[in-house]
């Protein structure tokens, strides 16, 4: 029976999907829907390539988030290492540095604010919801050291390339979400570090038991959080050819609402990056077209929060229903 | 088609003034305009010129988030043959259309010479700032730049208070640590008022005078009603305002205007 | 002698180990032979799993040495453990349960090349280990959607999978399972013994014990009192051994006559269904009756429990006294005076991080609320501790929390929170699971003095003996339906028939 | 032995609390004592009742908080029921409303906005995190729509004495924490409701199985956290004579840190008010004392999180060390 199953499953992987994602797929195909009718440039090559690009910051931050999440763990403090990648870049530049140098070290620092996030998560034992706001605080103080506060232009025009340039037909930027999306998805479904982060996630105790280094887990998907938060900070100062000091202030509530939209459960142990990926265009897509919409921003707001309940409502009830 | 605007904020009655003067402005005119709001994160702006891209519009306002940073944003539009006019606070590395705005800097000095002025040329003086916002740096510049020509008077303490709530903890603590101050420059409105309410619960009055800056209709109230509020240096967002529109429309209509449109901050020290 | 001391392969010396001010373990010896089923008997709270956890590298004993294949052994973690040969089947659930079962049984060591795992080559792994144990699971299937009977296998097959095991610890491993997967076990036991591999076996089912080990070490209070060959001692010797006293009986008599079979029942159960789960289900039971329910794995018993208690809703109709009842919730159940002795007690019937005190209390809240919903602190604190006392619950005081308790210490817990209630109805199931010999004749007098007192109590056990020792009556589960309604004298073989369903 | 420990205890009710809450005990001292060196004006009645106004808003809203984490639950949206509180006020004064009906009609606002948190929460399923971050925006969108975001200014003499005026040589909005602090403590440790909080986050399955409605509980004790912003929110009113569009943004953060430093676990079944308490005393002296030192903006970003770290690493290991 167990065989019959299996065969089943592994003909109609669309089933699969759409067993797994109907839920949320249903909003996003219902929002576009309603936005392409309500404004006909909606449905324009050139207005989803906006979005992806809109989104991709947010994208990236939510991939490293989801791996948080599985664990059962939070991250707050992305917004903060967005805006820390930004400037480190920013000075490096000024400091004489080149591309390469330059990207190595920022990503060198987006790992290291992850490291601390896990070392005092994983070894001390603290909880992370604490060790990320303190972080936040910290990471955000930081930032601001360098320029009193004020943004730090960047010239390069390899690193501004990124966020303006495109390649075979797609901007840079979306080739790079579609790469890192790729690569966390190998790691997190097909290998056996995502199986830990699973298992981990699942029930700490049992992972403990199976003989998991559970600490070592723990700090690497915090040292993932760090990379993919400095890898959107990287876009994010390229597009704006600038280094913010105020950069992704509380974008570590959108990673994680594209996250949970996406089917990633705050109690951990359950989430998929396809999932995050679909709630991160939820979420870009309902900014774009309330924008070309024309709706005021306080009504944005109040109907985004109202998309957003109704999406997760949409998603438990079909997976209950499935049970 | 029509007038794209992208401010800075909603949540600040001077840019509620300055997109009510726009808007009245449009329908005025029959012009087309659309408002945008930026949240004070440079990101969204872009995202939202953007969405102005696809959608088409002939011209963009922008009250950009931070001077530099917009140069992105302007160069995006403008590679999608958009024409761009800055309003209250300016671009720098780009060349926009027109820029419409006070001149922070003259307005921080002006407030500089009002409290020199209301201490009787010497005293100690504290400051509230916001340190990440340039047109509220240039204010603050200007304010110690006027202060600095006045040799007994010294600026003892200077704290961050971004909203009305952090400005009243952050006056209160100052005057805590500094009971003999008596002058309080607020880098707005905000500022300026909840260091007037911090200056009453400590039983103040008589000593410690506030100068504001913005020159909102609450905060000119307070000039006129609360002793301790002594002036505050008046923008004119609702001139601003249509002088934008004005600028966009003839930007539209191909006509030529001007690079830079200053408008003179006033001192307004009562009724 | 001397031969048999040279394939000595684990050797415990002096081994302690101190949580704060509690000592689990004082200066433990222990020697196992390869080839040989080793069992470690003692009350509850004696350190058997104490000790065994120390083997395996999750704790670290406080002082002493111990000696593996010849060589010191002090694994700091699971995985070093594994790496020499030793396994463990744990005694409280390791197991993940939004995963599969193939997932879980080959945790950490899923077949993968460059860190890639293949999900196929996996599974099919998974499925020979569960076959070649002869294990009856769906390898696909979530383990959150297995009973605790199913789990306890996955357990097992988890722990009996790595490779080449030198030393097998199984912690309890037959504590929700019936005969026939016990049956399985102990075959699979027979092979290990066969290959070389030696075995340390607890449990507290003195007719296993006799039936399975070679040696048999006593210990009591964290002490280690003795070592015997099977062959040269009895169960009442080895009981006595390790309550420190003798016990003549395992089953306390009725108090009383049992109730007339025309009296009224109490509780009267007509055509109880769920969809895929049990179907037709109709019994009736009275004042002061004990009735067993028995069957084997995913019988459905534990779901008949379920809906009685009005967790899940169930078609069917529930009758008490006479009047129907609707019982949609277990505030409903309680209100009607129903207790439900849970199987579950780490997920459905404790809050670990809370004091022994708070757990006993928890159903029976009302019983302490004054004026305005405030509680009666003294008067809780007094009924907690007569729980305690009456059940020999060993626990350093009230406050301690309760998820620091021994296994059987915890059960007994559980069975305190609801004896506080007073119910006129008790629902037990597997009441004894994990519980010693003492402590489970302590129960049995309990449940005696209940149905004297006039409990209706609802007994559900995966232990034939337990069942048979007793009911009054007893009814039989087979698939989700009744298969046989027995009077209190029914034979094993009999009821093992209507349990398998071999009869016609 | 139990006896004799229980004996001990009872005798030595400060012993007690120095166990329980010894590590964040410390760290607030320490902090005392510090900014008592270096500036002397620091340990003066005036400045104590400085700090002690200023943490209201904060504590409140943690003992709401407190609440809703020891169920195992967030409420993220409690900064923008802050707002819709004082803009209610306002806009009721405006509409010609006196001070007793608008200050029923504001509390009567919060619990709302809290049932609505809990019904969907409860009722539907969702996850708590997801749920309050769509409602923190709808609120915060909803605050908006009377005034178009600008802000309200509050003329009520009565409404404004309340963060103005003192009460047999206490100021008012001092009473008011007090008085919560109590009815909240006694609420949570003394009665039947309390320990139903405590159980049904400890364990939800078994609360459920032991007849406890963990529904009703969760729904509630959303009400009590949206009262308690709203009461939060009156104060904040008071304070500023208005009603701020932005105001108690980012609030629910500082919220949680005085919680989880008190000793609030945010796995839930843990906490206590005075932990509470004891947390927003450590935030409020550290803003304090740090604007009593001059230290600059960014830097007090990076001492507060430092702070809160190492505080919440004493607490943590004075635990670890007891067992
Ligand atoms: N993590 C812990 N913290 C504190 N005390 C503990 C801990 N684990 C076990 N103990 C205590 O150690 C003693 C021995 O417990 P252990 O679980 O080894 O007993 P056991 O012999 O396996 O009992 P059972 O037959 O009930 O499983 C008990 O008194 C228990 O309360
Ligand atoms: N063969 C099976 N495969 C998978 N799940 C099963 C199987 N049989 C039963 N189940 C599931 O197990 C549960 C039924 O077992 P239940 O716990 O009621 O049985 P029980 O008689 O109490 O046996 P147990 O001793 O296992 O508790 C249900 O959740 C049912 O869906
Ligand atoms: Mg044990
Ligand atoms: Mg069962």
């Amino acid at each position: 029976m167990s065989d019959e199953k299996h065969v089943t499953a592994a003909q109609k992987p669309y089933a699969k999907l759409l067993r797994q994602y109907g839920g949320i797929l249903v909003s996003l195909v219902v929002l576009c829907i309603i936005f392409s009718v309500m404004n006909p440039r909606f449905m324009t090559v050139a207005n989803f390539m906006n979005v992806l690009q809109q989104i991709a910051v947010i994208a990236i931050a939510a991939f490293g988030m989801t791996w948080v999440i599985l664990l059962g763990e939070i991250d707050l403090s992305i917004g903060s290492i967005i805006a820390v990648a930004g400037m480190a870049a920013a000075q490096a530049f000024l400091a004489g540095f080149g591309f390469m140098p330059t990207l190595v070290l920022t990503l060198l620092a987006g790992a290291a604010m992850g490291l601390a996030n896990g070392v005092l998560t994983a070894k001390l034992g603290l909880p992370s919801f604490i060790v990320t706001v303190a972080t936040m605080g910290i990471f955000r103080g930081l930032v601001s050291l360098p320029t009193n506060g004020a943004p730090a232009m960047i010239e390069n025009p390899t690193w501004i390339a990124i966020g303006a340039e495109s390649f075979v037909g797609l901007p840079i930027i979306i080739w790079i979400v579609v790469v890192l999306f790729v690569f966390n998805h190998v790691l997190l479904s097909k290998t056996t570090f995502g199986r830990r982060a699973y298992l981990t996630g699942g029930n700490r105790e049992a992972a403990v038991y199976s003989g998991i280094k559970v600490d070592r887990v723990k700090i690497t998907i915090f040292m993932i959080s760090g990379i993919m938060a400095a890898i959107s900070g990287i876009l994010l100062s390229s597009r704006l050819y600038s280094a913010q000091t105020n950069a992704g202030t509380s974008y570590e509530l959108d990673a994680i609402a594209a996250a949970v939209l996406g089917g990633t459960s705050l109690a951990g142990g359950v989430g998929t990056m396809i999932g995050t990926l679909i709630g991160a265009l939820i979420i870009g897509i309902m900014n774009n077209g309330m924008n070309m919409l024309s709706v005021p921003y306080f009504y944005q707001l109040i109907v985004k929060g109202l998309v957003i309940l109704l999406a997760v409502w949409l998603d438990v009830r079909s997976k209950r229903a499935k049970r | 088609d029509g007038i794209g605007a992208s401010l800075l904020t909603q949540q600040h009655p001077f840019y509620i003034e300055l997109a009510d003067a726009m808007k009245a402005e449009a329908t005025a005119k029959s012009v087309p305009l659309e408002v945008a709001i930026a949240n004070q994160d440079l990101n969204k702006q872009l995202a939202d010129v953007e969405d102005f891209i696809v959608k088409g519009v002939d011209v963009i306002v922008l009250s950009p988030v931070d001077s530099k940073g917009v140069k992105a944003v302007i160069e995006k539009a403008q590679k999608a043959g958009i024409k761009v006019i800055t309003v209250d606070v300016p671009a720098s590395g780009v060349e926009v259309t027109s820029y419409i705005g006070t001149d922070n800097y003259a307005g921080g000095v002006k407030a500089g010479e009002l409290m020199a002025k209301e201490l009787g040329d010497k005293g100690k003086v504290a400051i509230i700032d916001y340190p990440t916002v340039q047109s509220v740096v240039n204010r603050i510049d200007g304010f110690k730049k006027a202060i600095g020509e006045h040799k007994d008077i010294e600026i003892v303490a200077q704290q961050t208070g971004i909203t009305r709530a952090e400005a009243l903890a952050a006056a209160q603590n100052m005057l805590q640590a500094n009971p003999d101050i008596q002058g309080i420059f607020g880098f707005g409105d905000d500022a300026a008022l909840a260091a007037a309410v911090a200056v009453k619960s400590a039983g103040l009055e008589n000593q410690v005078k506030v100068i504001g800056f913005d020159g909102m209709e609450e905060a000119r109230n307070a000039v006129d009603t609360n002793p301790v509020m002594v002036g505050v240096i008046q923008q004119f967002p609702g001139e601003m305002g249509k002088r934008a529109v004005d600028t966009a429309i003839d930007v539209i209509a191909g006509k030529d205007v001007p690079a830079e449109q200053p408008i003179e901050p006033g001192v307004y020290t009562g009724k | 002698m001397s031969a048999a001391t040279s394939d000595v392969i684990l050797k415990i010396n002096n081994v302690s180990k101190l949580f704060g001010p509690v000592a689990a373990l004082k200066n433990m010896h222990l020697e196992v032979r390869a080839g040989r089923v080793h069992t470690l008997l003692g009350e509850n709270g004696a350190g058997k799993s104490t000790l065994m956890k120390i083997l395996a590298g999750v704790y670290h004993a406080t002082t002493g040495e111990v000696e593996f294949c010849g060589a010191p052994y002090k694994p700091e973690n699971p995985q070093q453990a594994a790496a020499r040969g030793l396994t463990i089947v744990f005694q409280e659930l390791s197991l993940c349960n939004n995963m599969t079962v193939a997932e879980n049984i080959l945790a950490t060591r899923e077949p993968s090349v460059y860190g890639f795992i293949n999900d196929q080559a996996l599974e099919r792994r998974a499925a020979e280990i569960v076959r070649d144990l002869g294990l009856p699971i769906d390898v696909s299937e979530k383990v959150g959607h297995l009973s605790m009977a199913q789990r306890q296998l996955v357990e097992i097959a988890k722990g009996l999978s790595i490779p080449d095991p030198r030393l097998v610890i199984l912690d309890e491993p037959t504590s929700s399972l019936t005969d026939a997967e016990t049956e399985i076990l102990f075959s699979i036991i027979g092979r290990l013994k066969a290959k070389g591999v030696a075995v340390i076996y607890i449990s507290h089912r003195m007719e296993e014990i006799m039936r399975l080990s070679d040696d048999i070490t006593v210990v009591r209070d964290g002490e280690y009192i003795a070592t015997r060959q099977r062959e040269n001692v009895t169960i009442d010797e080895l009981i006595a051994m390790m309550v420190g006293r003798k016990m003549d009986e395992i089953y306390p008599p009725r108090l009383g006559a049992a109730p007339a079979d025309s009296e009224a029942p109490i509780l009267s159960v007509e055509g109880l269904s769920r969809d895929g789960e049990f179907e037709g289900v109709s019994f009736e039971v009275r004042k002061g009756e004990i009735l067993g329910f028995f069957g084997l794995i995913g019988s459905g018993r534990s779901e008949v429990m379920n809906a009685l208690f009005g967790m899940k809703a169930a078609s069917g109709s529930i009758r008490i006294d006479g009047e129907p009842a609707t019982i949609a919730s277990p505030v409903d159940a309680i209100g009607r005076r129903i207790a439900f002795v849970t199987e579950n007690r780490k997920e459905e019937g404790l809050v670990l991080a809370h004091s022994v005190e708070w757990n006993i209390s928890m159903a029976a809240l009302g019983r302490f609320a004054a004026a305005l919903g405030f509680m009666r602190n003294r008067a809780e604190r007094r009924a907690a501790r007569e729980e305690v006392s009456r059940l020999t619950i060993k626990t350093a005081s009230v406050d301690t929390p309760v998820g620091s308790l021994s296994g059987g210490n915890q059960q007994k817990a559980v069975l305190a929170k609801w004896l506080l209630t007073q119910p006129r109805i008790l629902i037990l199931d597997e009441p004894t699971r994990g519980v010693d010999v003492g402590a489970k004749f302590e129960i049995y007098k309990i449940i005696r003095q209940l149905a004297a007192e006039g409990t209706a109590i609802l007994l559900v056990s995966s232990e034939l003996p337990e069942v048979l020792g007793m009911s009054d009556r007893l009814v039989v589960m087979h698939e989700g339906r009744l298969s046989a309604t027995l009077s209190g004298g029914a034979t094993p073989e009999a009821v093992m028939a209507h349990a398998t369903g071999i009869t016609s």
